[in-house]
């Protein structure tokens, strides 16, 4: 199936890339998927510990089990105001 | 049926300037509410130590409305607000302009300052808006 | 030489309706500030179970501008606010209209937010007006 | 020698006058001149504990010496907001 992964804030700068489409198993989960961007793109490293994950307009952990369609968002902490 | 009414909700993105006299003209109350908190947040001239001459603000758009919902259920579960409006600013802010207006209209002080506040603090863990100092 | 820059204060007490949007349009305030929250306290319809169509508000005007500045004065001491601006209705003041604005503003909201309760709570506590409900 | 002595919100009601003159010794303190007033205006007895009393434009205890000319204030608990 195929994800679309966006990303906001530095981590467009640190990807290289604003958004990017992965192709993973069925039933990979948001980890999964998480884990490959890092390898793809590995000065997202660093920032493992501190980066948010939601699919859709929602945060959701590391488990969460993906469907076709999914659209990921990775992006630092947040700074509103 | 005392929360048969709904809190009311207004949330704008926007690139202009904040107009806040403007919303302040606009504020409706019921009879009932004696409270109306409101707070201004303004980019300072500088981060850290160093001189700044503008914040840009990048938003999630969908999902910060989406996430401001969310905060604005769990306030009006919490407290008596009858509503609460909100603008955020995105793209560049010079310096000494407002990025943040919030409004909350409440019966007494007590529940419309702590409304308000979490609705800040909230907004800070989770509503995906990010900020790049202009030197 | 941080404090070196007293707070600005400005209390007026008045007969006439609070011109908010007016009173935000002339905000001031140094590059140093980060917040402007404010208050408007709004004369509600009913006072205990009765409903009212305004409070009637006396004043011993010469010493609450006195507690006014004893409170300042506590304030200046313990947060590092730039200014605070007042305005308290006197004589009659109609249900839905304001009877008091504050404007508080300082470098970051949580001081800000502090000292704006904490001058009204003082304020409650110590500043000689009373109100009278008009059936 | 003279303290003048003003009333404030119901106060005014409860005494029939807004404002009162009282002779009395040199050294009266402002509680001896709270007892004359609630003798005179026996409707402000009940208020007795909950009474403010100020002399110019600061609040001052029971047993502060008056000075001729002082002005006294007398008033119920404020409600300002």
């Amino acid at each position: 199936m195929n994800i679309r992964v966006t990303f906001y804030s530095y981590f467009k700068e640190l990807a290289g890339v604003s958004a990017v489409t992965v192709a993973t198993a069925d039933g990979a989960t948001l980890g999964e998927v998480f884990e490959r961007l890092l390898k793809d793109y590995p000065r997202l490293e660093p920032m493992r510990k501190s980066t948010l994950l939601a699919v859709g307009v929602d945060y959701q952990p590391r488990d969460y089990v993906l469907k076709d369609g999914d659209e990921v968002a990775l992006f630092p902490p947040v700074q509103g105001g | 049926m005392a929360n048969a009414m709904r809190m009311k909700r207004f949330v704008i993105l926007t690139a202009e300037p904040i107009d806040e006299p403007a919303l302040v003209k606009g504020r409706e109350m019921s009879v009932g509410m004696g409270a109306a908190v409101y707070f201004s947040g303004v980019v300072r001239g500088s981060e850290g130590e160093k001189a700044i001459r503008a914040i840009e603000y990048e938003a999630f758009e969908r999902m910060v409305l989406h996430q401001f919902d969310l905060i604005f259920a769990g306030i009006e579960r919490r407290w008596p607000v009858e509503s609460i409006r909100l603008v955020h600013r995105v793209g560049v802010v010079p310096v000494n302009e407002s990025s943040l207006w919030v409004e909350v209209i409440a019966p007494h002080r007590g529940e419309a300052f702590a409304a308000c506040q979490h609705l800040i603090d909230e907004m800070k863990r989770v509503v995906p808006i990010w900020k790049k100092p202009l030197a």
